[in-house]
């Protein structure tokens, strides 16, 4: 019965490894799933933990992991053939407004992974797609030549100045509107939550509709256990990840 | 607006009035103020904090919850910022809760009987509405919890205990004890409470088991065994609540899988006098409780219902049921 | 054909050596002799027939049982035609079983400490490959059962009673104890069965629990309360018996919501070491046990086991795993 | 929930009853079931009991009851309006084979209820109906201008030849057989177990296919109890009510 039961996990193995930069590789699974870009994924291994990843692709099933400590490390021990489990869809995606206009997405760090994944369902639905990816050298840069290749217009950013404009995401920002085909533009970001609240700031000055996908300790992942609090009572695992506000500052309306 | 007390979901719990018989049952994202608060503005009539201990705990290491089809299993592990820090959350609940007219229940748990009184007048300072004594949480093994709901004799002492360290405040919180469904007879526990002065029962905390993945060939959750919760204990819970309202004449708090209005109708109808909700959140948001609500208000208006009291103890053996309408 | 006691769902249980680890669950169309022989034939590794009693009961009213959706529940109450009459039943299924290679398990349950020595007797002259004692069925108040499952004494106490009334037959039957998942501490309850001599456990009966029909305003069974089997069961299934197959060297059949070959792996993983089978009867019909089977085989196949016994208790704690391994 | 749960008992409500003879009335509910002639529900009314009976249509879901005991004698004091609960369909139905052929029903007491519901169903799936009811006597059948309506050739029997031949429904077999339009007939019974055996042993005599609607003492209706065995190994509520075969003969076969 498993199959038809949303809340197991259920095992997927490794079909292949694509190394993304020094500390980030993509693990492309052996099946998909239906989802939205945005959704996350609660991926366990047996004896060692389990952690929340986002959807970097759904078919097959793709999970972009930067390798920061204990679980992220264990991930990258993978081999083609071994096995992860994942519980999931879970929370909220992305949903871009109809009809289709322009897309900017602002990405930083691992956070460029669902931004791929949104981009061709954008890009298949029609919408001119920019992006903004934000690291803090050129070798933490991800994904850069995946968005090219998609036709993504892009502008690139690092704080070392290593590559592209010298200094933040937020930075590119002016300059990627200027740019942008159309004045219907829907702001799309994934990243630290210090570059989502200056993200939404931006958006909030300038009038523009935003979708940001926050990060929060999870535990749980079903919406009970609290620990996924952002702002004044927003759960990021079922209100969220994709919030259309800066969590930390609207009120959830009930 | 009109009187909202007076709308036909409004009802009695001790001295309190709800605007609704919904009550976020505890460890449900009662963990902040805010999260309290979003509970009542969506339609909670009662909201009930996450429990907390004597000290602080960080919980189990994921995974702590699932949905196994079923029902939800979790082993949280009581995580907690412990009573002294709780009393200050709690104090911010109040004033956040106060304007929407939504009573808050502290909920609270400790290792010994004496720990229990103790943990009892931190969290009284401030000012809860109702204590609640969680003496069954399934997944701290022996640590805690589980001994107390087993045997009357324990479930008495802690009773006791609490009632003992709130009898020297000038305004004691009422108490309601929260009983396990893994008794072999529910009904002597609560009698046995009831005689040790309680003032309500909570009937029932989550039903010990355990998921297995069976590729993993590994129990899924860290803590290998958890408790059940949602749809999976509706039915043991409507049984537990059925058996103490014939046993004792307090008010309880009916909780157990609680998903939609008619799932609380029934509820209140076995004997219930306000209903807990809590993994109806997983399945419908937190927007679950103005959804239950609407549906239970639906379901009285169709079945020529006038108020939640009307509905109570309905599925009683008639001279049980009688005698509950009268006394609870 | 090939010897079907090598082929890899054969299994060991006590003395018997079973061509499935299947086992038809007492209650579960063993009320004749011709039921057991199609359990059997359907692929059942071993059948137990229904409880019986001293005397003869006709059972409670309809409705008896229904299916609630996450689960079955049901009140049958016991049905049977006394210890003499089924004592002829059991040979007449013996005979019917013997050509099928399938051992046969008698159950039986009584009022008293004294009577469940005097039905084992009875009941031990048709010769059944096991006794199983039933102190655990949730469906008869206070009349039976309840009380002995739910205290390490009384369980204690029946089985001694059974072993002493077999032990001046020539040949006794060993005997299974069934217990009920409501009780604080499972383990607690199978280490006092496993010191008063019970050489089996099956775990678990039916959980206690209720439904209501919320526009009928009355609970569905006649008997108003019954006993959760099936899928909801599962997981409460899963950890009685993992904490059983920690607490006590003797085997267990594990039982409660297995539905599926998937299922049943889960069962020996948490340390049973064969499987009861009972709702799934409802759920995929009798061919359910056929069903099972070849989905348990395909599992071990596509995992890489070799044997039911490579699964058992997989799931438990390192140390407990080798310790059942090889004790059990 | 409860719609999506096919075990708990709905509530129905009495839209309309038919007096079909003296003892005899059918209740038309205010819904409708998928399901299939022969196919049984169980009838509750809280406080009183719960009994099988087979749907004497599905769309509205209709009962045909005699009024014999204590319960059926419940359900004719029902009035319009008045609430019924029913769990099911329950068990397996008729299975007419394909092609269409023709079909040679029999039925004998309320066992013609769930037969009018099979003529039509036959009928508007292309197959030729003859249909033999009895009854001790005239005062006793039932819908058989139902059944004349609906365009089925009918043969009569009362066991006190006050109408029709006299004597029992298999006496009119013969006759039934020879006014056949085709050779592809398949025997379809529902009636009393002594008339179920004799039409079964006709068949068999001459090579007919048959399906018979069998009864049995039902407790659960979900296949556990036993209670419902008939023949060697047989479960009436899940294996049947309607059998291939005389279920008193031929043996399960797992
Ligand atoms: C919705 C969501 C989506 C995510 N998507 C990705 C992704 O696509 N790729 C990726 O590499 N990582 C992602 N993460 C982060 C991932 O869950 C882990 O936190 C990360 O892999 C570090 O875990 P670790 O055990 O290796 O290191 P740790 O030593 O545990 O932590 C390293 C850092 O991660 C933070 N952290 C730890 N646990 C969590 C947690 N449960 N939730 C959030 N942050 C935590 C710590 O504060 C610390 O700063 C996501 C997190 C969330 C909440
Ligand atoms: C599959 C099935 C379909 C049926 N369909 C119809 C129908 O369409 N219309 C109809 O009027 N009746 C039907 N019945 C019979 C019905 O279930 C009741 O048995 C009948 O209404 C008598 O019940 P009572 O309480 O009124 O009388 P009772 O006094 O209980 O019994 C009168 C007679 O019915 C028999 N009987 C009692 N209980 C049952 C039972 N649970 N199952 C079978 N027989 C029983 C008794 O042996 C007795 O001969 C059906 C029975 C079965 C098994
Ligand atoms: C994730 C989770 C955490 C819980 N934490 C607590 C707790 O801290 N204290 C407590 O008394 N009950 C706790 N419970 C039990 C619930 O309060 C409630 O009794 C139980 O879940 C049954 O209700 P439900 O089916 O509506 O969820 C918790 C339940 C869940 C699912
Ligand atoms: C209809 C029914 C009748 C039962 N009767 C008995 C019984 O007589 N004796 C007994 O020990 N257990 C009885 N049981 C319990 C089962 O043997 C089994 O322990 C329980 O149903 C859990 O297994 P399952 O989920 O596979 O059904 C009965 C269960 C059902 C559903
Ligand atoms: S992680 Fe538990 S509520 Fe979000
Ligand atoms: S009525 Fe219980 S098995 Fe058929």
């Amino acid at each position: 019965m498993s199959e038809a039961l949303a809340g197991l996990h259920r095992p997927y193995r490794v079909a292949s490894i694509r190394l993304e930069n020094a500390a980030t590789r993509t693990l492309v699974l052996d099946r998909s799933l239906a989802a939205d870009p945005g959704q996350f994924v609660m991926a366990w291994l047996p004896d060692v933990g389990e952690k929340p990843f986002s959807l970097a692709g759904a078919d097959p099933v793709c999970l972009t992991v930067a390798a920061v400590g204990p679980f992220s490390r264990a991930l990258h021990t993978l081999a083609v053939g071994d096995r992860i489990w994942l519980r999931g869809p879970l929370g909220r995606g992305f949903a871009p407004p109809s009809p289709a206009g322009h897309a900017l997405l602002v990405g930083g760090g691992y956070g460029v992974a669902p931004l791929r994944f949104l981009a061709e369902r954008l890009l298949a639905a029609g919408w001119h797609v920019s992006a903004i990816v934000g690291a803090r050298r050129a070798a933490d840069l991800l994904l850069v030549e995946a968005l090219a290749a998609l036709g993504v217009r892009l502008w690139l950013t690092t704080e070392d100045g290593s590559v592209g404009l010298r200094g933040l995401a937020t930075d590119a920002f002016d300059a990627a509107l200027t740019a942008a085909p159309e004045a219907r533009t829907t702001v799309f970001a994934c990243g630290p939550v210090g570059m989502l609240a200056a993200v939404a700031a931006l958006c909030r000055t300038r009038g523009l509709p935003v979708q940001l996908a926050w990060e929060a300790h999870m535990r749980c992942a079903v919406g009970l256990c609290g620990s996924c609090e952002v702002g004044a009572g927003w759960l990021t695992c079922l209100d969220g990840p994709v919030f259309p506000c800066d969590p930390t500052v609207a009120l959830p309306m009930g | 607006m009109h009187d909202r007390t007076k709308a036909p979901l409004a009802c009695d719990f001790l001295h309190l009035r709800l605007r609704s018989p919904l009550v976020l049952a505890s460890g449900i994202i009662g963990t902040s103020p805010t999260l309290l608060a979003r509970a009542a503005r969506s339609g909670a009539g009662m909201v009930t904090a996450k429990s907390c201990g004597p000290t602080p705990r960080a919980g189990h290491p994921n995974p702590v919850a699932l949905d196994w089809g079923g029902g939800l299993i979790n082993a949280i592990g009581l995580t907690n910022p412990g009573a002294e820090h709780e009393a200050a959350l709690l104090a911010e609940a109040k004033r956040l809760l106060e304007p929407l007219g939504v009573p808050l229940v502290a909920s609270i748990f400790a290792g010994t009987v004496a720990e229990f009184g103790q943990v009892a007048a931190v969290v009284a300072q401030a000012q809860p509405d109702l204590i609640e004594v969680n003496i069954s949480c399934p997944n701290v093994g022996d640590e805690f919890g589980t001994p107390f709901a087993g045997l009357p004799e324990s479930a008495a002492a802690v009773t006791d205990a609490v009632r003992r360290a709130l009898a020297s405040l000038p305004q004691p919180p009422p108490v309601s004890v929260k009983l396990a469904p893994n008794v072999p007879d529910i009904a002597r526990i609560a009698r046995a409470v009831a005689e040790a002065g309680a003032d309500a029962i909570t009937a029932v905390n989550t039903m010990p088991g355990m998921v297995i993945d069976a590729e993993a060939a590994r129990p899924v959750l860290a803590n290998r065994v958890g408790g059940i919760s949602g749809p999976a204990l509706k039915p043991v819970a409507l049984r537990a609540v059925y058996e103490i309202a014939q046993a004792v004449d307090l008010p309880i708090i009916g909780t157990g899988g609680v998903l939609t209005g008619v799932d609380a109708a029934e509820m209140l109808m076995a004997g219930a006098t306000v209903v807990g909700v809590g993994s109806a959140v997983w399945y419908r948001g937190v927007e679950a409780f103005a959804q239950i609500n609407a549906e239970l208000q639906q379901f009285m208006a169709a079945q020529g219902y006038g108020s939640v009291a009307e509905l109570r103890g309905l599925a009683l053996p008639p001279a049980a049921r009688e005698r509950r309408c009268a006394h609870v």
